[in-house]
């Protein structure tokens, strides 16, 4: 008898590519094992996937899987997924991206397929840092941190991905860190069917470049004592750590706890269903101006 | 071909594992040959996919001033650190190269003529374990006489945080005094 | 319960290390050995205490570990 | 009529609702004798060529493409337009949409030209077909935004980082515009690469007789799918089913499963981004299957070359100033020819060495400050004088002026 | 030491404090014989030049650039050092910081390059010097990010839409970097445009002796502030105080109010953007302050071309190949010589041409598939025959490859 | 004696480039009239000014002030505007962009800065679509609009940008229309005194191209009786218009109320400040090192 | 009160008339008179009732309007 | 010399203030010709700047079926809508050149022997001001036949919406019977 690990391995994955490159203890070897995992638990069928990436460690992903997949450019994965999607809208359409793809070069094609509610779904392997250039600081870096280009610590203040990404309007929105295995594998298949944009924002380990810890325990040690489930008590929506107030981050040491939890959860029309309205109407206008 | 003047060029590889301060060895001693007045040229195997796997730098060192030809095909010498890139990079020495070896980390047939050093236990003496590299730097210079033990001393002030130079030096000299 | 490190994908307890730090029964410990890579892999001690939470098989970055009821 | 959205997003009509019927492309370019712009004849050319997906972002002169296409493709089924945020993920959607078995198409001009560059090489390097156009204005910069000019030609050859090749064609009037955009697609989908179509402001915008064909008369050459067993499918494995230096091509969705990266790949499209033999196999087939196939691909129109002693060469609207300078001056007697390139990449180096052999002068038109120029000069060896008359700002040259620079010598 | 933020953004310093004395570049770099890479030789040198704002995004191979920059430009009075969000925001920022008598640098790769391509231009056209390095890595798309190339040398060229011209430098090893990222600067505030600095990744990742001067000794050649009465100030007005096509460079918050566009613009730097003359008038201004400079600005290493029947012609690193190449080869009685491009644009097309008057053929060493080549097969008229060596997938023509070409014939 | 106004246009206008080319009723003369108060109310010195812009006709502006001023690329004026205001905090840095140079091409430049909180003040003129190209659809557009490329009604959500900037973390936003001419003159003033971030966003008349009403009175007119103050209680932050919730969105007519107020104004230190200390703190470590 | 409208600069009430909507007396009516562009330009009926609220010069993208109080 | 073969070819400028219909008219003029088997072509003044101000549309008609260059110097044939566009014009127009008027917007020199229309009355009586442009083509071509009435109606008929047809023929019909 196989074991569920092995038979998913066996049946999802390129074994030739393995192990893959990605450092020891990387998140990114988790984030696979977590979407294997709902996408078996969903059925989808293989041949419906399709994994797209920009730049980055994280973006390496979709390589591992044997379904289709397409490695973009940095920053772009977003627009790629939104041509891929809205010509075959049947297909299920997942992007890996890292903080520095998402939230750096590529935050505005983020926002735009928010707004326009594409049915994607959209995991951020936000390991606050450029992973794959060697620690540089990215968007999310929590101020105050020493990287490559911050020696003398971080001055910038950091984005909340999941806030933005409910300001913009997404559906679905949920945030945890790799520590928590099973709420994301939930959210991953929450997000999965949820029709309109889902996005799964996921701390995640970098001991290599990241650097905060040594290694990965240490990180899943550190996510599951420091992060506080999201409530309306515990809201600051301009931080990607928790301060009961924004001054707070200045006035304590700068890293606060880190939010988890469901963020979003609504019911609101995708582009798609929109398109396809509209067609009908075009085509019924169409029709009537040629009586 | 050589790549440049043929006679007063030396290659040197040192290779081993990532963490093992392969390229800080090697800078050192470039930097050494240039406080001697030669000229020298350090490159290293950089790729983001070679993350914790084998690291090599070469080092060419020539007494020429003129530029050099950063192509290395055969080398001379060859520092190696652990078993994994010993292997891989043996067949690389000229007939006739040296070869220095961690001998706590690399297994070699007894006859072989390599020199051999006890680096990690010898670091251990020393209570610190990431000198090992050092070490090495302290026989090869011995045996070859390629830079001056002076601009080693040198280039070691000059490349290692304060903290970390004193027991740096301690290495060289424990390498060198080494057999 | 049969859990099975699978030794080739292991990338070792010391960037890694999470099956030591989420098993709730403490079941992974260091076995000093190393794998081909190099990689010192973690051991399991005592398989019968294991209460196939499987969190040591979710957690596992290179899916390396496998948890499997004996009964199979 | 009025659409309004409900609560699930269903549309409600206010005002009569019809049956609606399936609309055909034939349905919507009719009458099929018009008088149309550049721009609306390549949104009819995309239309009949089957281009089923536009992604774009509004820029003068460009702008009407997209908005033709907004009209269009909502008609029909399969038929999606979007305007992006900007030309960054216009590109990108184009290229994404092209692996769902789509045909597709942007439309900039400079400024938003210049931004998808980064992409254009990621098209070419994962030999994703798809037909981009730049109606160009006025540079650099923002420059003159409404005017017309020839600055960008050496951009659409060398304009994204590393070693590629695309594909560039340039009509010079509307019923051209129409033609070449089916070409186009034609092009990149028998080769596998996306396939710039240059224009200008003034054809874009200037209105002319076009004669619009049926959809069936429309000759399509498409895209080779894969045939090959599952088993043996990867992706970018050449010479196997057919003797060809361009890969079949798959369609996410399928039981084929297609990794595609802009990294350097083996045949399996694995990534091996340090293997020098990979890449420069890999790069040197990008190169080949343009190159082998330079007598495919290349066109130009000719006149009056036989016998002549200067040949006027040109491409884009200055062709027409070239083509009334030429006859006036053959009518007065002077030993002219007219050579038009409509292929201007891959350029025809040895119809200009052939053509340098026997003549005193090439006498090269361009609006821009001497582009094509360059190639004329190379390609001709020596063997003949090059002379260039380049004019920016705008104004097109006109035949008076062509005719004064023939008369020169 | 630890730094930690306060409620008003004060920092409380953990640990000892110290009086906080001013420091210099001449501080910062020591000891002045060093063993450095090429990116930390452009670190120096745009820190001895008085760069003083430096905006990047990380990328391989160039990141250490930036990295070098975020170290040593925060300990300097006026130093400042931004990571930006993208390359889009680098070149934008550090366009915008020249207009304040900055001296300003960003440092990229293939593709961070294709994405400046359209503020390039908007430098070219507003006049605004800056420094743009550009470390080559093997593309097209991503590639192979770690591995040397020389793919973009036509991209830096005409990378971005419309007629403009920039000046483009290539060093061929550490010393070199240094001293022509200073260059780089000189040339881009006496000529007012954008200078490219190509390198590649070899270059950049390998350490080599480095003798690095004192401030003092360092030729600063910077931009002409304005002069002339506030009242007779217009931002674009050339030949008025001096005669030179390069007009003199305000900066942002004094009393003369200068306003800038990418638009077409007058002297007055008003947008005219139909204007035909206007726009004539200033591109090709753009055109000639370089041109008529060329000798100024044009500069390449010659050796042994005098009775050469072969010369090898070659630019960065592999032109240290061919050095080796020609040497053993003129050992070994072959009658080779040796050019080294310095400047790649303007491109040296008189020194080609004279050469190729009396050769038998011109080698060109590249690692793309041919970009310099055809300048050089354009200006060589025919006279002599043209070969190419390209070698690409990130590994070196080695000196034993360019020897082999040498003795072919 | 002259008037204000004439003193105003006198004093801080190109004279010789009047009358703008905007169109009749475009309500960009507005925006020039109300800064234009704003500056001469705060008596900021005119050679302290530069104005700096993207592409779009609002991002014409500002050639007729006697200022520096920098037209820059479509979207990336504040990117432009980081680099001149970091390499001179003294410097009164005031960027006018467009909905479509703004929120299309340019969002991800607008809310790096606000993470940054580079002290510039942003006034985003928004007409609810692309004006230079002829009214086509931009970020803006409320949904069910008809504008050149949404020939069939747009489909695509609208961005609240006033929001967007709150949860990015700007320390002061505001909200008005043209019609509000002395709390967007207060607004400005405030935005200029502001350390940090400020956006402004105004919304705005375009009769030519935006065509939702034929002239500029009807906008005015309509602004004035369709805008409704920022409170809690009336807030979605996923909406350029005001919606009691988002289903309200699709089930009424498209168009809500506009909101309009001050959104945020807090204090917060912006990047120059910490810069500064950044550097002093380098220095130091840089002196103990060399000891 | 004087009230000043710069004819010149003008661009008549019918794409703008933006005085004549917000002024609170309602002391802008058209004109009926062109100016040199071809504009149809507003004109004032009562200066005197005035309030000297600037409304009316505020609204005025043209910078078309100016308010003064008459004592000047 | 001429923009292609000299002597069929027609160059006729209209031009007005925006919103007066000039490009439609001379779309509708172009069309036509290519009804009557003609050739023709057509550019306009097209400028982000030029809102509100004159605009200009050119219409070259020519018999032969080959390309025309798009350059026009002179004008055989000006029809002005407004007074601004006509003084600009003007000396565009070659000697001898037809010019058409809509007198009731233009003031013009009474011995000027131009073809006065008072194209905005007689619009007015149609109840619609805004088809003063039709009604002026309606004139030109009486006078000068460039192209058959037969083509105009088709070509209203292919490009104005349904409902305006009706009275854009009438327009043309009342221009053509005028005089
Ligand atoms: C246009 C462009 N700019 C820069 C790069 C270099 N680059 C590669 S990955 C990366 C950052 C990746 O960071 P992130 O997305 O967080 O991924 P991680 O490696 O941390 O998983 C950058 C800047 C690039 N490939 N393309
Ligand atoms: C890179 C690039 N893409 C597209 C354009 C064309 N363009 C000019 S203005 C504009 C939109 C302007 O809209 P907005 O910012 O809302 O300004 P408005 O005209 O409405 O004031 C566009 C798309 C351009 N100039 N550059
Ligand atoms: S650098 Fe960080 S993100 Fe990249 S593979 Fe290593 S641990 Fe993972
Ligand atoms: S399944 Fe649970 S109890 Fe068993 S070994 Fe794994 S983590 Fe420990
Ligand atoms: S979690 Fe997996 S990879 Fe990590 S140490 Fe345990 S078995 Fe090895
Ligand atoms: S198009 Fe709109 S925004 Fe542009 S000038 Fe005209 S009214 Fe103003
Ligand atoms: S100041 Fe007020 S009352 Fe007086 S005219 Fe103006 S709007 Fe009317
Ligand atoms: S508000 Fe100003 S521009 Fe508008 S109609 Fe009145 S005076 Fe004229
Ligand atoms: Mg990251
Ligand atoms: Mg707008």
């Amino acid at each position: 008898m196989t074991s569920t690990i092995e038979y998913l391995r066996n049946n999802y994955l390129r074994n030739d590519l393995l192990p893959s490159i990605f450092c020891p203890g990387c998140g990114n070897g988790q984030i696979i094992n977590y979407v294997l995992h709902a996408i078996d638990e969903l059925k989808i069928p293989k041949n419906n996937i399709v994994l797209v990436s920009g730049i980055g460690c994280s973006s390496r992903i979709p390589a591992y899987f044997d379904t289709d997949g397409i490695h973009t450019t940095h920053g772009r994965a977003i627009a790629f997924a939104t041509g891929i999607k809205t010509t075959n809208p049947k297909l299920d359409v997942i992007v890996f991206t890292g903080d520095g793809d998402l939230a750096a070069i590529g935050l505005n094609h983020f926002l735009q397929a928010i707004r326009r509610n594409i049915d994607i779904t959209v995991i951020c392997i936000n390991n606050e840092n450029f992973g794959m250039t060697g620690g540089q600081a990215s968007p999310t870096t929590p101020m105050g941190s020493f990287t490559a280009t911050t020696p003398y610590q971080s001055i910038e203040h950091s984005f909340n991905l999941a806030f933005l990404a409910k300001t913009a309007g997404a559906p679905y929105v949920a945030r945890w860190t790799t520590a928590h295995s099973r709420e994301a594998i939930n959210s991953i298949k929450k997000g999965l069917k949820k029709k309109g944009f889902s996005f799964i924002e996921m701390l995640s380990p970098c001991p290599v470049s990241g650097k905060r810890f040594k290694s990965s325990h240490e990180y899943i040690n550190y996510y599951l004592n420091n992060s506080i489930k999201y409530s309306d008590k515990f809201r600051d929506e301009t931080s990607s750590h928790l301060f009961s107030s924004l001054e707070e981050c200045f006035i304590t040491d700068h890293e606060g706890k880190i939010i988890i939890g469901e963020i979003v959860d609504i019911d609101k029309p995708d582009f798609h269903v929109l398109y396809k309205k509209l067609k009908e109407a075009a085509k019924n206008e169409f029709w009537k101006s040629r009586q | 071909m050589s790549s440049g003047k043929v006679d007063n060029e030396q290659k040197i590889r040192f290779c081993g594992l990532g963490g093992m301060g392969i390229i800080l060895v090697s800078v050192i001693l470039g930097k050494a040959a240039i406080y001697d007045g030669k000229n020298a040229l350090q490159t290293q195997s950089y790729g983001a996919e070679q993350r914790g796997t084998k690291v090599k730098s070469d080092v060419i060192i020539s007494d020429s001033n003129s530029i050099l030809c950063p192509i290395i095909d055969k080398i001379d010498i060859l520092i190696a650190l652990s078993q994994e890139a010993f292997d891989f990079y043996l067949p690389d020495v000229k007939k006739n190269g040296l070869i220095f070896i961690n001998s706590d980390l690399i297994d070699v047939n007894e006859n072989e003529t390599y020199v051999k050093i006890p680096a990690t236990s010898l670091a251990r003496k020393l209570d610190n374990e990431k000198v090992s590299n050092i070490i090495i730097l302290g026989a090869l210079i011995k045996k070859t006489n390629l830079v001056s033990s002076n601009s080693i001393i040198h280039s070691i002030n000059n490349t290692i945080t304060k903290n970390n130079r004193e027991i740096n030096i301690k290495a060289f000299e424990t390498g060198y005094n080494f057999s | 319960m049969i859990i099975k490190i699978y030794e080739n994908l292991c990338k070792g307890i010391k960037g890694c290390g999470n099956c030591i730090e989420v098993c709730p029964k403490k079941l992974f410990i260091n076995s000093g050995n190393l794998n081909k890579k190099g990689y010192i892999l973690p051991k399991i001690v005592d398989p019968n205490q294991c209460i196939h939470c499987k969190k040591c098989e979710l957690i596992c970055p290179e899916m390396a570990i496998s948890v499997l009821e004996e009964s199979g | 009529m009025r659409v309004n959205l409900s609560r699930n997003g269903d549309f409600s009509i206010r005002g009569e609702w019809l049956k609606v019927k399936k609309i055909t492309v034939d349905d919507i370019l009719i009458p099929k004798l018009t008088f149309a712009t550049g721009n609306e004849a390549i949104v009819y050319g995309a239309l009949l060529a089957n281009c089923r997906f536009f992604a774009g972002y509004p820029i003068t002169p460009a702008t009407e493409i997209l908005e033709g296409m907004a009209k269009y493709l909502p008609l029909l089924d399969d038929g999606i337009c979007l305007q992006m945020e900007d030309e960054l993920s216009s590109i990108a959607a184009v290229i994404g949409a092209s692996w769902n078995n789509f045909r597709t198409m942007t439309a900039t001009s400079g400024p938003g030209f210049s931004l998808m560059q980064e992409n254009i090489g990621y098209a070419c390097m994962t030999e994703t077909p798809c037909v981009i156009v730049n109606v160009q204005r006025s540079g650099p910069s923002t420059g003159q935004p409404t005017l017309p000019a020839q600055g960008d030609v050496m951009q659409s050859r060398w304009g994204t980082h590393g070693d590629h090749y695309v594909i560039v064609l340039y009509p010079n009037d509307v019923q051209e515009s129409l033609s070449l955009t089916i070409r186009a697609f034609n092009l990149a989908d028998k080769y596998r690469v996306p396939v710039i179509l240059l224009s200008d402001a003034t054809i874009a915008h200037t209105r002319e007789k076009l004669i619009i064909p049926n959809q069936k008369e429309v000759e399509i050459i498409p895209r080779v799918p894969v045939t090959i067993d599952v088993s043996k499918y990867h992706p970018f494995r050449t010479g196997f089913v057919r003797p060809t230096k361009v890969p079949e091509m798959d369609r996410f969705g399928d039981e084929y499963h297609t990794y595609l990266t802009g990294l350097t790949h083996n045949w399996k499209a694995y990534p091996t981004p340090n293997d020098q033999e990979v890449h420069e196999k890999l790069v040197k087939r990008f190169y080949e299957k343009i190159r082998d196939n330079r007598d495919d691909i290349i066109t130009y129109e000719e006149k009056y070359t036989k016998d002549a002693e200067i040949i006027v060469v040109s491409y884009g609207i200055p062709s027409r100033s070239a083509l009334v300078a030429v006859e006036n001056a053959r009518q007065k007697g002077h030993k002219v020819g007219y050579l038009r390139l409509i292929t201007i990449w891959p350029f025809p180096h040895k119809k200009i060495y052939n053509l340098s052999l026997d003549i005193k002068k090439f006498l090269v038109v361009e609006m821009n400050l001497g582009q094509i120029f360059h190639k004329v000069n190379e390609y001709s060896r020596g063997n003949c004088e090059v002379e260039g008359f380049f004019k920016i700002g705008g104004k097109i040259p006109t035949p008076q002026e062509i005719f004064k620079m023939i008369k020169k010598r």
